[in-house]
């Protein structure tokens, strides 16, 4: 029982947990900074970037203004982070998987909205107009990408399904290996597509940060924040950045079984670090920002028609 | 088995404690709050009794009235009959009339005539009781009767604000539609099996149904009390009373009025649909059904973000989540069932909690206008705290208890499209999850504008909720939390008796007639699909993980050597110096980020879909009587065509 | 059940139809508030005959004492009628509410018109 | 769906970026006659000023310290207040100031930004003085720096104006014939050629110094007697007479 | 080990917070231009902040017109420890040409202690790096200040 409880804390506090997403979401973070700038023929900084903003922010003095509510200012980016965390625990790495319940891609889902949230409720918490403006951006940002998410998610469920439905990534993955990675199933491309383009609008890369669009209103939610508050923010996107090619990975690109599981792990990093390029880093290097009715725009009738032709496709047993 | 007349006890104590209120209320208000108090306390022990025996040890009660036994098969008298279903909806009934009085107590200071309050609140009470708790079809309708009229004097109770008797006529106007409706029903159903008593309609019903299909008769009658119970449930082309009521009627009447006097009419949807006329295995209902629910979903949220009155906001989510409930009650699957009673409890307490906070911001700032009001966090902690922990469930964030049963509603949907592989539920189910994002923005909205943000010159003084209101607030918060994270016990102790009982008519029958009574009609159970109707989501692994990540980021907080900034403790906002907010360097002036101008985005995107909406929503009375009129037709005509 | 009851039901019936559909018509094409309460009770009206009428099965009035009883009497059945007592007790307990609010309305707004009491809306 | 830059992105992507590395690695130049920080040559300066006066955002200033037998005289250019405009460089007719190409201008103290110059200026008494040897080349023309010297060859006639002079004695030192000087003025009371002989400043000399004959007109002063009062010089009518110490 | 980390990237990671308090824009450009391809600030970590919490390195340019007076203290209370102030061009150390006009309040260091002064009436962006640079070894002495 002991071994097996020190198993699990080993899971949670290091591998896929919290030191190792960590880790690698800095790490991806630095990287794509360093290829955004390669790309625009500049040096760009250190891969380490990363650390080093989080440990400079650490060192910072952290200032609770006065106009903000100071328990939920403080504990917003705490729980983004923890279900952040949380997250990386259920999505599975090919053939290496901490906790996959029978569901765990609603929780998925769902434990994506909590960072959206805390950033919002940190952000209207700190009282300062700017985080207003920011926190309602964030939002319709949210709203946006919100609806092809599901479309896409529920056409791999009822693809993999088959009879039933699934909501189980582990089934989803092993399906994979069975026959082929879901993004070859052409009736699942649009879908794999709509996900693509939900990715950056999750995290909030340049072209889809409407939330924490510097130059306009002066990083919008994160304004009030200075010190360990704003490093733990930083971490969520650097988390995210992490986690939302992962899903993609996990959910379409699942089948790869090599032998050990190491080699799995690896691959699946690798992966990982190549949806993020195509997904972030690319179009950060080369697109403007979007206006905030564009980016609601363009996700509820482009990308969500691409969900719902997949889901069609899907549907009438393609 | 003295408990068998504890149903009847708890009804007639309240409309006993009604008339002794009428009698002394008027000499003191201290002795009509008294009576009360002590009603709903001993109806709500009464009720919480009954748990025992008929949840779990799954007995049904029957209780004729007037030991008016039935003759040789044939019921001749008033017949209570309490099963897991009806306990179900008189648990949460008595827990919100308990907790509605506690909160009035306080809440009602400013006004005077209270008795005629208490009166009125205790007929409600009393009517909801005995709705939920009755086995006779016309007992049925005269306790929706009794519910109606004291919820329209209760709506105009403060008869100084023009817009409550506004509210009132539209409400008495468009209910009494409705009760003609059910009664025209109730009329047709005696029409065709000469008795009132549901046991003996369902199985009169069941074996027309055996000996193929039901009579026109029928139908009609289905058609018309789908309509009339719809009316009550305020579905989506009635809704409209419902909410022009909640932004003028008392807060302590409207946490009632919103959480308990609507689930009244998904109570009779769900007795007429799932036992009385047990149709729910018709896919062509289950369509009307779902479509109805779905549309009350969409427009119900969509309403609420374009509003200003933060209870008029209120009053289109519980419009929004009656959708999800009809939709989850719609799929006629036991998973569906599941969902959508778990939503009714928990909407019912997050709900409660929603109206509560409306209130307490009401009573301490007098202004319920989202524009005007802002920073109150900083003056009511409480109410804020309680505010969130109602606004993340109600918007579905895992750990709370919207979660639960919103997330069983999406994988009953599902479940239901892939297994009828009809693509419409799969559509459904996207909206539903679309309307739960949208719940939650439009609550970030409320949590933006009431709470955080800039406190106004105006509300500079305002304190925090007296204690008598806020001890309602907790209690049904940490339910609130409560029943998220202990979901399966909850499910376990009170809907999974309350889903069998209303999938299985025939026991119903039996217990109410004497057994052998339905086989010799040929009452079938519902054939629910596989009646494992346990979702898969089990919150204790998620928040386990969740507590241990949290002291693992904790130590590494505290290990961290970078000294906080000493706050200011001053409590006015600081125009300079390092603690005060950031404005480009301009002193502090107050300039408050909520109410209309959020979501410009999505609002600018939406404009036509919104300008048509808003627009449909005219508040002439005559309008709504028109799309009540309209829906009736279609639904009854729908009913002719499809229903065999 | 001999075709004269069917004749004399099937004329309640079509009574109690057109009531029902004269009233709908009222409550939704009138303006002025009043005539929307008349519209409802007409509603009414026209349901109570429906309920009364659905009891009638060409027996006598069901007065009897103990003695009168015998085989082979047959009376109407006197449920319906009972249905249609509290029915019309509702009814006016509607009209009364109805009413009074519409004077109190008056008193506030300075009019029943129906198309001009409209604050709340949108 | 055209993407703009990609194909451009992803060139640069494998090409060598074009930053060019410069506090560490590479030594940047600027560019030709680039107008970096200012250099001053104290010795070429004459102190003339125009410099000071030139200035729009009046970052240069002097520095006088009297000196037993002339001036020390620093000139102090605050980089921090210039604006890089090279008018000082335009008008020091001694070329004393230049705008060199170092750009290398962040300090952390101010001192650094300041550039002085100083040297030290034998204090020149006087007035200049021609001697009658002169031949009116026009070559101390020439070599005055404010211009203050007219020597007009066709009817011999040499002005020297005192107001502009600096004294910086190039003329002195240029003259062919050495007939150029300064000389101090001595002390005391000085006649010029614009006298009336009004007898105004005999009668008003508190020590009756002065003698004027208005015959053959002649004015004597006393230099003994004479207190330096200056109510002679006060009171002439003709300004003729001027009183220097 | 966490405060040597600390400590070390003190330097490595400024944010720099751009006021321009009334200044004709050439420094303005020639501080963006820092961050373009060619002179690429951002190999040192340098990166432009929207906010002044998140300030390290606050850059000054403008000779400080009494409009901008105020919001300039104000902006620079706001500030968290440790930063430092570095003055871009002429004119916030002097007022340059502006020196004694009506509406200028000129030196910078009447307000706040200048650590990094960078001369040059737009000054190049080499010179500003390099002042840039600077300024982040003064921010990792203040840090060791602030830290006994």
């Amino acid at each position: 029982m002991v071994q097996n409880m020190l198993m699990n804390l080993l899971h949670i506090f290091i591998f896929p947990g919290l030191l190792f997403v960590t880790v690698i979401g800095v790490l991806m973070t630095g990287i794509d900074r360093k290829l955004v700038a390669r790309m625009q023929k500049r040096v760009g900084p250190p891969i380490v970037q990363g650390f080093y903003d989080f440990f400079k922010l650490m060192g910072k003095e952290s200032i609770v203004p006065e106009a903000a509510n100071k328990p939920a200012f403080l504990a917003a980016p705490i729980i983004g982070y923890v279900s952040l965390v949380v997250m990386v625990l259920f999505i599975p790495m090919f053939s290496f998987s901490v906790y996959s319940g029978t569901a765990d891609m609603i929780v998925l889902i769902y434990l994506l909205t909590i960072p959206g949230v805390a950033l919002i409720v940190g952000g209207t918490a700190s009282g300062n107009p700017y985080a207003g403006v920011g926190a309602s951006r964030e939002m319709v940002a949210m709203i946006g990408y919100e609806l092809p998410l599901i479309l896409s998610v529920l056409a791999v469920c009822r693809k993999v399904g088959g009879s039933a439905m699934t909501f189980s990534l582990n089934e989803i993955v092993n399906w994979q290996a069975a026959n082929g990675c879901a993004l070859f199933q052409w009736a699942l491309i649009p879908a794999a597509l709509a996900f693509l383009l939900v990715i950056p609008g999750e995290v909030g890369t340049q072209p889809f940060d409407v939330a924490e669009a510097e130059t306009e209103i002066l990083e919008g939610p994160l304004i009030e924040y200075s010190g360990a508050p704003l490093a733990m923010f930083k971490l969520n996107t650097a988390l995210k950045m992490f986690i939302m090619p992962a899903m993609f990975v996990a959910l379409f690109l699942g089948g790869v079984h090599t032998g050990n599981v190491v080699l799995d792990v690896v691959l699946f990093i690798l992966l990982t670090g190549l949806v993020s390029f195509i997904t972030m880093t690319v179009p950060h290097a080369i697109a403007a920002r979007f206006k905030v009715e564009r980016l609601f725009k363009f996700y509820w009738t482009l990308v969500a028609a691409l969900g719902l032709v997949s889901l069609v496709l899907v549907w009438f047993g393609l | 088995m003295s408990y068998i007349h504890f149903p009847v006890i708890a009804v007639m104590g309240q409309f006993l404690a009604a008339f002794l209120v009428a009698i002394f209320g008027s000499k003191s208000r201290k002795a009509s709050q008294a009576i009360t108090l002590i009603a709903s306390a001993c109806a709500f022990v009464l009720v919480c009794l009954l748990i025992k025996p008929v949840a779990l040890d799954g007995q049904i009660i029957s209780y004729w009235m007037g030991n008016w036994e039935p003759v040789s098969g044939y019921a001749i008298g008033i017949g209570y009959e309490m099963d897991a279903l009806g306990l179900f909806f008189a648990v949460l009934v008595s827990f919100i009339i308990l907790m509605s009085a506690i909160y009035s107590l306080r809440y009602l200071e400013h006004d005077e005539a209270v008795d005629r309050y208490y009166t009125l609140f205790l007929m409600l009470s009393g009517s909801l009781l005995g709705l939920v708790m009755t086995g006779d079809l016309f007992n049925m309708f005269i306790m929706i009767e009794i519910m109606t009229f004291s919820a329209v004097g209760l709506t105009a109770f403060r008869n100084y604000i023009p817009e409550a008797l506004e509210a009132a006529m539209k409400y008495l106007v468009i209910g009494s539609v409705g009760s003609s409706m059910t009664l025209a029903g109730v009329a047709l159903l005696y029409a065709q099996t000469h008795t009132l008593n549901m046991a003996q309609v369902a199985a009169k019903i069941g074996a027309m149904q055996a000996s193929g299909g039901l009579t026109p008769t029928v139908v009609f009658a289905f058609g018309l009390m789908f309509v009339g119970f719809g009316i009550k449930s305020f579905m989506f082309p009635f809704h409209t009373p419902v909410a022009d009521a909640h932004p003028v009627a008392p807060t302590s009447f409207s946490m009632v009025f919103s959480t308990m006097v609507i689930k009244a009419g998904v109570y009779g949807l769900i007795r007429i649909a799932y036992i009385v006329f047990q149709v729910m295995d018709k896919s062509s209902v289950q369509i009307l059904i779902t479509a109805f629910g779905c549309v009350t979903m969409f427009l119900g949220v969509t309403m609420a973000l374009a509003q200003h009155d933060f209870k008029r906001l209120l009053a289109f989510h519980s419009i929004s989540q009656i959708g999800y409930i009809i939709t989850a009650l719609g799929l006629g699957t036991a998973l569906g069932l599941t969902g959508s009673l778990f939503h009714v409890m928990n909407h019912t307490l997050f709900k409660a909690l929603l109206f509560m906070c409306a209130g307490a911001v009401l009573h301490m700032t007098g202004s319920k206008n989202l524009d005007e009001l802002g920073g109150l966090s900083k003056k009511m902690p409480h109410t804020t705290i309680c505010f969130l922990i109602a606004a993340f469930s109600i918007a579905g964030i895992p750990p709370f208890n919207g979660f639960a049963s919103k997330w069983m509603i999406y994988q009953a949907t599902y479940e239901k499209a892939v297994e009828s592989g009809n693509f419409f539920y799969a559509l459904v189910t996207v909206v539903a999850v679309v309307v739960s994002v949208l719940t939650l923005a439009s609550f970030i909205k409320v949590t933006m504008s009431v709470f955080f943000g800039q406190l106004p010159e105006k509300y500079k003084d305002a304190k925090e909720a007296p204690a008598s209101m806020l001890i309602p607030m907790w209690i049904t918060a940490i339910l609130c939390l409560g029943t998220g994270v202990l979901y399966q016990l909850v499910d376990r102790t009170l809907t999974a008796p309350a889903v069998a009982a209303s999938l299985t008519p025939a026991n119903y029958v039996d217990k109410m007639m004497g057994s052998g009574y339905a086989a010799s009609f040929s009452v079938k159970d519902a054939v629910a699909t596989a009646v494992q109707h346990m979702s898969y989501w089990n919150p204790v692994l998620w928040l386990t993980l969740l507590v241990i990540v949290m002291l693992g980021v904790f130590i590494v907080i505290l290990s961290g050597d970078n000294e906080r900034g000493p706050v200011l403790k001053t409590k006015e906002p600081v125009a300079d110096g390092k603690y005060a907010t950031f404005f480009s360097g301009e002193k502090y002036r107050h300039s408050h980020m909520g109410g209309s101008d959020l979501f410009w985005g999505f609002k600018h995107d939406m404009k036509p879909y919104f300008d048509f909406i808003e627009e449909k929503h005219s508040g002439v009375l005559t309008d709504y009587t028109l799309w009540t009129i309209v829906a009736m037709a279609v639904i009854v005509v729908y009913t002719f065509v499809f229903v065999k | 059940m001999d075709a004269t009851i069917h004749s004399v039901l099937s004329v309640n019936y079509v009574a109690a139809i057109f009531l029902i559909v004269l009233g709908l018509y009222t409550v939704v094409a009138k303006t002025n508030l009043i005539k929307i309460i008349l519209g409802l009770s007409i509603i009414d009206y026209g349901i109570n005959l429906f309920i009364v009428s659905t009891g009638f099965n060409g027996g006598t009035s069901p007065q009897f004492t103990l003695s009168e009883l015998f085989s082979g009497q047959y009376f109407v059945d006197p449920v319906p009628q009972a249905l249609t007592l509290t029915s019309i007790v509702i009814g006016a307990c509607v009209d009364a509410m109805a009413l009074a609010l519409v004077i109190a309305i008056y008193k506030r707004y300075k009019t029943v018109d129906a198309t001009e009491i409209r604050r709340l809306h949108g | 769906m055209r993407l703009p830059f990609t194909p451009i992105a992803l060139k640069n992507l494998f090409s060598k970026p074009s930053t060019v590395l410069y506090p560490f690695k590479a030594e940047v130049q600027a560019p030709p006659n680039y107008r970096g920080k200012l250099t001053y040559d104290p010795t070429k300066c004459v102190n003339c000023g125009m410099c000071v006066k030139v200035c729009s955002p009046g970052a240069i200033n002097r520095i006088y310290e009297d000196v037993e037998g002339g001036q020390h005289i620093t000139y102090e250019f605050d980089m921090s207040s210039c604006t890089f405009c090279a008018t000082c460089q335009d008008f020091c007719s001694t070329g004393a100031i230049k705008l060199s190409d170092n750009f290398h201008m962040a300090e952390e103290d101010h001192e650094n930004l300041m550039v002085r110059g100083s040297y030290f200026k034998k204090s020149v008494p006087g007035k200049l003085v021609r001697g009658d040897d002169c031949v009116f080349c026009g070559l101390c023309e020439k070599a005055c720096p404010e211009g203050c010297i007219k020597v007009d060859r066709p009817n011999k006639t040499w002005t020297w104006d005192e107001a502009e002079c600096v004294r910086c004695e190039k003329c002195v030192q240029k003259c062919p014939k050495k007939c150029l000087e300064f000389k101090a003025a001595e002390s005391g009371v000085e006649w010029s050629d614009a006298c009336v002989y009004c007898t105004l400043c005999e009668k008003k000399c508190p020590v009756g110094a002065i003698k004027v004959d208005r015959a053959n007109k002649t004015w004597e002063i006393d230099k003994e007697a004479c207190i330096k009062c200056g109510t002679c010089v006060s009171v002439c009518p003709k300004k003729a007479l001027t009183l220097n110490d | 080990m966490f405060k040597k980390m600390i400590a070390k990237s003190m330097s490595k990671s400024p944010w720099i917070y751009h006021m321009n308090t009334g200044s004709c824009n050439g420094c303005d450009i020639e501080l963006v231009a820092c961050l373009t391809p060619r002179f690429d600030a951002e190999r040192f970590g340098f990166k432009l902040a929207g906010s002044p919490r998140h300030a390290d390195i606050v850059v000054v340019s403008g000779p400080i017109t009494s409009q901008s007076k105020d919001r300039l203290i104000r902006t620079l209370e706001q500030v968290p420890k440790p930063f430092c102030v570095v003055s871009l061009g002429s004119c916030p150390k002097s007022g340059n040409v502006f020196k004694g006009s009506y509406s200028v309040e000129a030196p910078l260091d009447k307000y706040v202690n200048v650590d990094v002064s960078v001369a040059g009436c737009a000054c190049k962006p080499e010179t500003i790096i390099e002042g840039l640079y600077k300024a982040t070894l003064i921010l990792q002495k203040k840090r060791e200040a602030m830290e006994k």
